[in-house]
């Protein structure tokens, strides 16, 4: 199969993440579809690693599963710590700083 | 051009004029020259400094001071009448005052004979009216400050007349217009007072400004503004730059010497103290406009036009002022009309040419005498009437104060033109003069020169009439009189001031005949104005003899109207012409609607265009700045979303534009 | 660069250090902090005078030079020096700041009012006297600096800094709309600045690009930027020049005031002290029209000669609307404001008509304008102390209570109006000759100013000081010698720089045919020359040179 | 652990990689403070904490600073430095510059964070437990029990190991790291304040949630970068997009994701949109701490970015960075202007900075990088000094931030507000501050580099941007003070010590920029 399809899946993973990211209102939905856009970012690097016949695409995307996973611990330490003071997890709650 | 001897020449060229000023450096008693002005200003400085310290002897010193000036004149007369032909004509450098490349500004002194008379003449009317003033604010709180401004003016006068160039000339020039202001407003606690002497620095200050103008002009034409360049330069100019400099040297002697349309101060000037209305605003400063045209003769000899102008002025004037005189109840405010009607002779003697000049000049210096003498003893008058300036409320009044009577009477029968007394010699030759002219204007001018002598008959016989005989309205209290109106004592006034009266008619009297006799004044002045007897399209004595037709006809209505009937002592109803003359014409009318309104509404609107216009528009600009700034942070709505949406849409706009730069 | 004593330095910093020893007095002594202030103004004008001794009239352009490294990276030099047209300002200065100190004396002493017009509760900042002299002095410090830059950058980083003393001076010691006021004067002048900026900006680059400085850097150095110019060497872009040329004038235009960028004058003067009001018109504004003859003339005289005409149909505008607006004022400062608005076009219109006696006439302008209105401006500042109101409808008979202030009121009202024999009037002359020469409409228009500035003189007097004396004003106190040794002074000068100007215009004007020179302008020609006879006096003539 | 970054997998062997410790040692020493603070946190007695983590930081950062003037001394004459960590990380005049800048930039910062005199209760700016809900009965008692934590200053040493890795990192992967690095401890600082909870945490979850948005974008180029030449190496890169023709749509959204990456962490517009809320609810010494240290990072990144990798395509991008400089300074100015809160204008005004800052990267010359570095000192200093001042200021609530409480603080306090005057001064670019001689330096080395249009735009929007200034001036100084107005606390000597700093820079940048100027000079070629 043509690489490049992976590419393209990549940037419709992208996308929708990004579009939850915008459209979701639940703060750890939101935070998935980063992670979704992350990983979108991953198919990216192992697919162009593989056209251009090297592993660093490979491994940068161990890094980028790291920086992913210490994202999660800190993304929901925040969350749920929003979540105690104000029982809700919906990222239009918090709004109180605006103009 | 001009060789420097040109003087001695030119002064036989009688039509040419002087050709130009050429002098010699002051020497021997010339050297003192600068003491003439310098005496009295020294007194002022002293006085205004010194302040209340003053006090005791301030008149004292200051009437010795403008003495010790009349004494260093006299000096300067009796030396020039030694020297002959250039000798007359001196300089003195004093310094340099502000000199940048090729302006060079000049501290200088210039006396010649024309400077010499007017020295001698406010030296003289000045240090009497120093004296009579004495006696005159005896009981004035401010005396001192008085003869502080009285001697600035006299040293401002002589600075006018001394000056060797027109930008210093300029200067004594706005300082008369100054000391005028001071002393017209010398009463400043009386609002209208106040108002006059700003109205009448503010009217000179638009005379200023012609002269002003011409001496720019005279800098870019002939890169000075010395006399001795200028008048000698001003034959090779062309005509249309010296009319235009003629023409506003006119606007600044219209402005100094309240002609037309520029006269509309010298009434409200009455409101000064009496010795001030006869020094300034009638013996001198006001004749500093005759005084400017004569001395510029050579630029006005190259612009006929320009002296047509300078005729057609003065004819208005004189008949503008005479008029206007004889309307009017006020006795200083028909002086002041009167004033204005005989510069205005001598401004249309001047416009003449090399015919009129000498005997403007002549006509200026008996004036000086008789006009002050008048002044004088309507101050005198005053004195005694409770200062009661309405002559509705005198009459009668020579058989209380007699002195003040008879010089009062000797300077009328002077500026009617008594024969054989002053007025008669110098305004029988202006008529004369008039009609030599020539041609259809000079028929116009003598006519109107015949016609104000009538006419300045007329009213001055009212003057006298009103005043000094007739029944005594002043015993009964006036209608609507306050509480504690109480009849007033008239008395003679103390010697100080009848002195000065009584040497002032002696002007009146005799100065004319000593002038006239043997032409002695025509040829002492002819080295500096030039002189030609022009063609008198009749016999002198026909002149002389309509003249005095006129006079003893105006002094016969004016004898019938008030010795036969009894003077009312409130002013009666009156046809149109006499309300009109009784309020100067409309001139002040005039001036509010065509000046004063548009010009207030013109700086109202500017003050509000200032306030909404400039500085609205740059407060509006804030105001924008300020409101997209509230409209822009509504953006900021708080929702984490729509944040991400703007990166959203941020990070698309900058890929599409990366892209597009590529395109592009 | 010379091994001389730093004579400018020294003049600069010691009102610079004198500020800071009056900040250091101890809160409580305040007649100290004033002493010190005073004392140190009178030492920065013996020094003054000491560097005016040491300039030679016929000594070459810039004198009493000094030049040390500053901030290489940007081709800067702290390079001071002074010719005739700068140490004529910087005398002005030095000798205005005592006379101010003194006038101010007790203009700091109390809380100032409040927005609400309440009486500022009577509690002055701990500080605050200290404050306000130590202000007064660092502006002084930033002027003299201004003035003797003959670095580019330097003279903007002065010319820009002042405004935040000045701004300090006006919103925290004056009338109720102070703030509004400062902020307003600030941010006009910010605006004209930052403008200016991007002109100096675009300037260094001009230098860089065309190898004017050293090592690749651009150059601020005036005197090498002038001479590139005449020598073609650095030769800007036309458009770009017009450009320069109009950023550094939008400053310039803006401080001086220029019409229509004036607004901030009159609300500045009114709310300000009149010690600071004199500040602002007397030195910081000078320092506007000081550039404008310096900088915009000689470093883009094509861009110049280009825009004299706009320019000078501003000024004339501004001579005019000033005298007008003048008129229908009902607040003696903010007349006053507007008079300096007029004032002000006179000397830009001297300026810019490119002559000799324009440019000359404009420098002495600025002195005269300096002690005339500063005479004006304290006088009236103390008769509004004493009765607490600017409105002149509230005064009137003043004269009769209080003779000697109504009479100093009208000397220094009459050099306004430039009264012969008065200072302003040799200058206001020579400026009006000068137009004449080369714009005759423009001129005549100019000249109708001397009408209405008799008109809004006396109207001022007659209103505020003649009549009877109006119930309020009975009890005011004639001036006490502290303000008598304030105008003394003041109308000392007036008098003798109106009868005896030449010293002034003798150091100014090798400075001006200089400027001049550079713009490649000469004086017009008489039309009719006359030739001299023997033996008067040989005159210079003029531009030829 | 960066050695993998551009370790090739040969298919025999492994070569180990080599790694210049020496070289690393500033960053090294931050890391090892940073987890010597973990080990405090662990192994220490709470009461003994504070101490030792506070002395920890300063040492270590001293240290690291130390090294760093050794390592500056060792350059070579060309100042360009050397690569090193196997390609990952760039030891060259401006890596060493900013990390200097940044690690005094850290000193600062903690001595604010270790500030204990402001709150009266005692304790410091942040939350005594951080995990227990706002209002709860928990946090009642903590509060009452006097708690504090410490866990700041390792967070902080981890971000600032970020931080120092940003500017230097000359790989891709290694700037997505460090920036990462550099985020995830920030957005849980933002989180820990005492006061005002609630905002706190939402400025913690809005930073979070936005910056991994921007990540995500910022990976995504990228992947794309690597996919158009091979490498993440910036030098590689570099290479190949200099002889980009056509087919290089993936260069082009490439960079511009990644330049979009960057321009969120600077707050540039329209990606500027977290910037005043995160300010106004972190804790005001992490908000000074992030307002001037990420700049400087992130600019060094930006910078290093367009300048090693992508010189040849100024054509490229420099219209877009142009537009959106243009577009950050004007709205940063305007909209500050009706900002009423203190934190929230500064945030705004940070925003207008930003701005001028990338008019300097713009020029894209040398005198670029030496304008923007010095930008950055003077910039972060005052920045820095400005939240420290904010600090003092407070009622029973906290900090009084609203600028109305602010009225008449020249009276109560007139050293306060007269040094919060000289910063406001300084941000509006008065001269003889240290603002004008950046604004100056940036605005020239944008017109030699013939951006002339963003001087314009510059100068205009820096006299828009006085407006806000001058308000807070005039609200200080000409205001009537308020009766139940803010106090202003006496600090203890940590936090007099910040803004000593900060004062003394400003003056000093302001009056004789030139020894600072030298530096930037000389310190301004990117190694290749």
């Amino acid at each position: 199969m043509n690489p490049v399809n992976y590419l393209y899946l990549s940037a419709l993973l992208f996308t929708i993440g990004a579009a939850g990211v915008l459209l979701r209102r639940n703060a750890i939905v939101v935070f998935m579809c980063v992670e979704l856009m992350l990983n979108a970012c991953n198919l990216a690097f192992v697919t162009f690693g593989r056209m251009h016949d090297n592993l660093d695409g490979q491994i940068i995307a161990f890094f980028t599963m790291v920086v992913a996973a210490c994202e999660v611990v800190v993304g929901l330490s925040i969350i749920i710590a929003i979540f105690r003071s104000r029982r809700s997890a919906s990222v239009d709650d918090a709004s109180l700083m605006k103009w | 051009m001009i060789e420097t001897s040109s003087l001695a020449s030119g002064a036989l060229l009688a039509n040419e004029g002087g050709g130009g000023l050429h002098s010699t450096a002051a020497s021997g008693a010339f050297s003192a020259l600068w003491l003439v002005v310098g005496l009295p200003l020294l007194g002022a400085v002293l006085l205004l400094v010194g302040g209340k310290r003053t006090n005791p002897f301030g008149h004292i010193l200051a009437t010795a001071l403008a003495l010790g000036s009349f004494v260093v004149g006299v000096l300067m007369f009796v030396t020039m009448l030694d020297k002959s032909g250039p000798g007359r004509s001196v300089d003195q450098h004093l310094w340099t005052w502000a000199p940048v490349n090729e302006f060079q500004a000049d501290i200088g002194l210039h006396l010649d004979q024309l400077s010499m008379v007017f020295v001698l003449l406010i030296t003289g009317v000045g240090s009497l009216i120093h004296i009579y003033s004495i006696g005159y604010m005896a009981h004035d709180e401010n005396r001192r400050r008085f003869f502080a401004y009285l001697n600035l003016f006299v040293a401002a006068m002589l600075l006018l007349v001394l000056a060797n160039n027109y930008l210093l000339l300029y200067v004594g020039w706005e300082g008369v217009g100054l000391a005028s202001y001071l002393l017209i407003g010398f009463w400043q606690h009386k609002p209208s007072a106040a108002t006059a002497a700003k109205k009448a620095f503010i009217m000179n200050r638009v005379g200023d400004f012609g002269l002003a103008v011409a001496i720019f002009l005279m800098f870019t034409t002939f890169g000075t503004f010395s006399f001795e360049d200028v008048l000698g330069g001003s034959a090779t100019a062309s005509d249309g730059t010296m009319t235009a400099i003629g023409l506003m040297l006119l606007l600044a002697a219209c402005g100094k010497s309240a002609q037309f349309p520029l006269q509309a101060w010298l009434g409200d000037a009455m409101e000064g103290p009496t010795p001030v209305s006869a020094l300034i605003h009638a013996a001198t400063m006001v004749t500093a406009g005759v005084y400017l045209i004569t001395r510029s003769a050579e630029i006005f000899d190259a612009s006929p036009d320009a002296q047509l102008a300078v005729t057609i002025v003065g004819a208005i004037t004189v008949l503008f002022g005479a008029i206007v005189g004889c309307a009017k109840d006020d006795i200083k405010k028909a002086l002041a009309a009167s004033t204005m009607s005989q510069i205005g002779y001598m401004i249309l003697a001047a416009g003449l040419g090399p015919i009129g000049y000498a005997f403007a000049i002549m006509h200026l210096v008996t004036h000086g005498f008789f006009k002050a003498g008048l002044f004088l003893g309507a101050g005198s008058v005053m004195h005694g009437m409770n200062d009661e300036v309405d002559m509705r409320r005198y009459g009668g009044l020579r058989k209380y104060m007699p002195i003040t009577f008879v010089t009062f009477g000797l300077g009328y029968l002077a500026i009617i033109g008594f024969p054989l007394l002053s007025g008669f010699f110098s305004k029988d030759k202006i008529i004369e003069a008039a009609f030599a002219k020539g041609g259809t204007s000079g028929w116009i001018l003598g006519a109107v020169t015949l016609l104000a002598a009538g006419l300045t008959a007329y009213y001055m016989t009212r003057v006298m009439l009103m005043t000094f005989f007739g029944k005594e309205r002043w015993k009964e209290a006036p209608a609507g009189a306050p509480a504690d109106w109480h009849e007033p004592h008239p008395h003679e006034s103390p010697v100080s001031m009848t002195g000065p009266m009584i040497l002032l008619a002696f002007g009146s009297v005799f100065a004319g005949g000593l002038f006239a006799l043997n032409d002695s004044f025509v040829k002492w002045l002819t080295p500096v104005t030039g002189f030609s007897h022009g063609d008198l399209p009749m016999s002198e004595w026909a002149v002389t003899g309509m003249a005095i037709a006129m006079v003893a006809l105006g002094t016969a209505v004016a004898y019938l109207q008030y010795a036969r009937r009894e003077v009312p002592s409130v002013a009666p109803a009156a046809s149109p012409v006499t309300v009109a003359a009784r309020r100067d014409l409309y001139q002040d009318a005039i001036n509010e609607g065509l000046v004063m309104r548009p010009g207030q509404y013109l700086t109202r609107l500017l003050v509000w265009f200032d306030n909404k216009g400039v500085d609205g528009f740059v407060g509006g600009l804030a105001a924008f700045v300020g409101g997209t700034s509230a409209r822009v942070r509504r953006v900021q709505t708080g929702f984490v979303r729509t944040y991400a949406l703007s990166m959203f849409g941020g990070t698309l706009l900058v890929v599409a534009c990366t892209l597009m730069a590529r395109m592009a | 660069m010379n091994g001389h004593f730093p004579w400018l330095t020294t003049l600069a910093a010691l009102p610079f250090v004198g500020g800071l020893c009056v900040a250091a007095v101890p809160a409580g002594k305040r007649r100290l902090a004033k002493n010190v202030a005073l004392l140190f103004s009178l030492l920065t004008l013996a020094v003054a005078v000491v560097v005016a001794t040491k300039f030679d009239n016929d000594g070459g352009r810039f004198q009493i030079t000094e030049s040390y490294s500053w901030i290489s990276s940007f081709g800067v030099r702290w390079s001071l020096g002074v010719d005739g047209i700068g140490l004529v300002l910087i005398l002005l200065t030095a000798v205005l700041m005592p006379l101010l100190i003194l006038a101010s004396w007790h203009d700091a002493d109390e809380a100032p009012v409040g927005a609400d017009g309440s009486a500022g509760a009577g509690r002055p900042a701990p500080r605050g006297t200290h404050a306000f002299f130590a202000l007064m002095l660092l502006v002084e410090a930033m002027v003299v600096v201004s003035f003797a830059a003959t670095d580019v950058f330097m003279f903007y980083v002065f010319f820009e800094a002042m405004l935040i003393p000045m701004y300090f001076l006006i919103g925290g010691f004056g009338g109720a709309q102070r703030s509004y006021a400062a902020v307003k004067f600030l941010l006009y002048n910010l605006l004209g600045g930052l403008v200016m900026l991007a002109a100096v900006v675009g300037l260094y680059v001009a230098t860089a690009n065309q190898g004017i400085g050293v090592d690749g850097h651009g150059t601020f150095d005036f005197v090498k930027i002038s001479q590139a110019v005449a020598t073609g060497q650095l030769d800007i872009d036309p458009t770009a020049e017009k450009a320069l040329f109009l950023g550094f004038m939008f400053a310039f235009a803006i401080k001086a005031p220029l019409w229509p960028f004036h607004t901030w004058l009159p609300d500045t003067m009114t709310e300000a002290t009149p010690g600071v009001a004199v500040l602002v018109t007397a030195m910081v504004d000078k320092v506007g029209t000081f550039a404008m003859l310096r900088f915009c003339l000689e470093i883009f005289p094509d861009a110049s000669k280009y825009f004299a005409p706009v320019v000078i149909t501003l000024a004339v505008i501004g001579i005019i609307y000033g005298a007008l607006l003048a008129v229908g004022q009902t607040d003696i400062k903010r007349l006053i404001a507007y008079t300096s608005i007029s004032h002000f076009g006179f000397i830009i219109l001297g300026i810019f008509v490119m002559t000799s006696q324009g440019q000359s006439g404009a420098t002495l302008y600025m002195v005269n304008h300096g002690f005339s209105t500063a005479a004006l401006l304290l006088i009236a500042g103390f008769l509004i102390s004493r009765r607490g109101s600017k409105t002149i409808a509230d005064f009137g008979g003043v004269q009769k209570v209080a003779p000697v202030l109504a009479g100093t009121f009208l000397v220094a009202g009459l050099a306004t109006l430039s009264m012969p024999g008065l200072a302003p009037f040799v200058s206001e002359f020579l400026v009006l000759v000068g137009a004449f020469t080369k714009y005759k409409v423009a001129a005549i228009f100019a000249t109708t100013g001397i009408v209405l500035a008799a008109l809004y003189v006396l109207v001022l007097y007659q209103r505020t000081m003649t009549g009877p004396v109006r119930p309020g004003n009975e009890k005011l106190r004639d001036l006490v010698p502290r303000e008598l040794a304030v105008v003394v002074p003041l109308i000392a000068f007036l008098l003798v720089l109106g009868v005896y100007p030449k010293p002034v215009l003798d150091a100014v004007n090798p400075a001006v045919d200089h400027t001049l020179s550079r713009v490649e302008q000469k004086d017009p020609a008489p039309t009719k020359p006359i030739e001299q006879a023997a033996g008067t006096e040989a005159h210079t003539t003029g531009g030829s040179k | 652990m960066s050695t993998a970054a551009t370790a090739t997998l040969a298919v025999t062997k492994v070569d180990a990689p080599t790694i210049e410790y020496g070289k690393l040692s500033p960053i090294l020493i931050v890391a090892g403070v940073a987890v010597v603070g973990v080990l405090i946190e662990a192994f220490l007695p709470r009461p003994a904490r504070y101490r030792a983590q506070l002395t920890v930081a300063l040492v270590g950062m001293i240290a690291a600073f130390g090294a760093i003037v050794w390592l500056a001394r060792d350059l070579p004459d060309d100042h360009r430095g050397s690569i090193t960590a196997m390609g990952a990380i760039a030891v060259d005049g401006p890596s060493l510059f900013l990390q200097g800048t940044l690690l005094l930039i850290g000193i600062a910062s903690v001595l604010l964070i270790g500030e204990r005199r402001l709150e009266p209760a005692g304790g410091d700016a942040f939350a005594p437990q951080a995990a227990a809900a706002p209002g709860s009965q928990q946090e009642k008692d903590a509060a009452a029990a006097g708690w504090t934590q410490t866990e700041v200053y390792p967070l902080a040493m981890f971000s600032l190991v970020g931080m120092l890795l940003f500017p230097a990192a000359n790989d891709l992967l290694m700037m997505f790291v460090a920036l990462e690095i550099l985020s995830l401890p920030l957005y849980l600082l933002c989180g820990l304040a005492r006061r005002n909870r609630l905002l706190s945490q939402e400025a913690a979850l809005k930073y979070f949630l936005l910056g991994a948005f921007s990540s995500a974008f910022f990976l995504f180029g990228v992947a794309m970068l690597y996919g158009y030449s091979g490498s993440v190496s910036l030098d590689k890169i570099g290479v190949a997009s200099a002889g980009a023709m056509d087919n290089d749509a993936l260069l082009l959204i490439g960079l511009a994701m990644v330049a979009v990456g960057l321009l969120f962490k600077v707050g540039a517009v329209p990606f500027h949109s977290w910037t005043p809320d995160v300010y106004q609810g972190a804790p005001t010494p992490i908000t000074g701490f992030m307002a001037a240290a990420t700049k400087v990072a992130a600019f060094g990144a930006m910078m290093r970015f367009f300048y090693v990798a992508l010189p040849g395509m100024r054509w490229d991008w420099r219209p877009v960075m142009i537009g959106v400089a243009i577009a950050t300074m004007v709205a940063g100015a305007v909209i500050a202007i009706t900002q009423t809160d203190v934190k929230r204008l500064l945030a705004y005004s940070s925003i207008a900075h930003a701005g001028f800052i990338l008019t300097g990267m713009i020029a894209m010359n040398d005198a670029g990088v030496s304008s923007t570095m010095f930008y950055l000192v003077a910039y972060g200093f005052v920045t820095l000094g400005a939240f420290a001042v904010v600090t003092l200021v407070r009622d029973a609530r906290g900090e009084a931030t609203h600028l109305s409480h602010w009225a008449g603080l020249g009276r109560r306090s007139p050293l306060v507000a007269g040094v919060f005057a000289l910063f406001l001064l300084a941000f509006a670019g008065i001269p003889l501050t240290s603002g004008f001689a950046g604004k100056f330096a940036v605005f020239q080395a944008a017109a030699r580099g013939g951006a002339g249009s963003l001087v314009v735009v510059g100068v205009l929007c820096s006299a828009i941007a006085a407006f806000f200034y001058v308000r807070v001036i005039v609200l200080m100084f000409f205001s009537e003070p308020k009766a139940d107005g803010p106090t202003v606390v006496v600090p203890s000597v940590m936090t007099t010590a910040a803004i000593a700093l900060g004062v003394a820079v400003t003056v000093v940048l302001g009056i004789l920029p030139q020894p600072v100027l030298d530096l930037a000079d000389k310190a301004a070629l990117f190694v290749h």
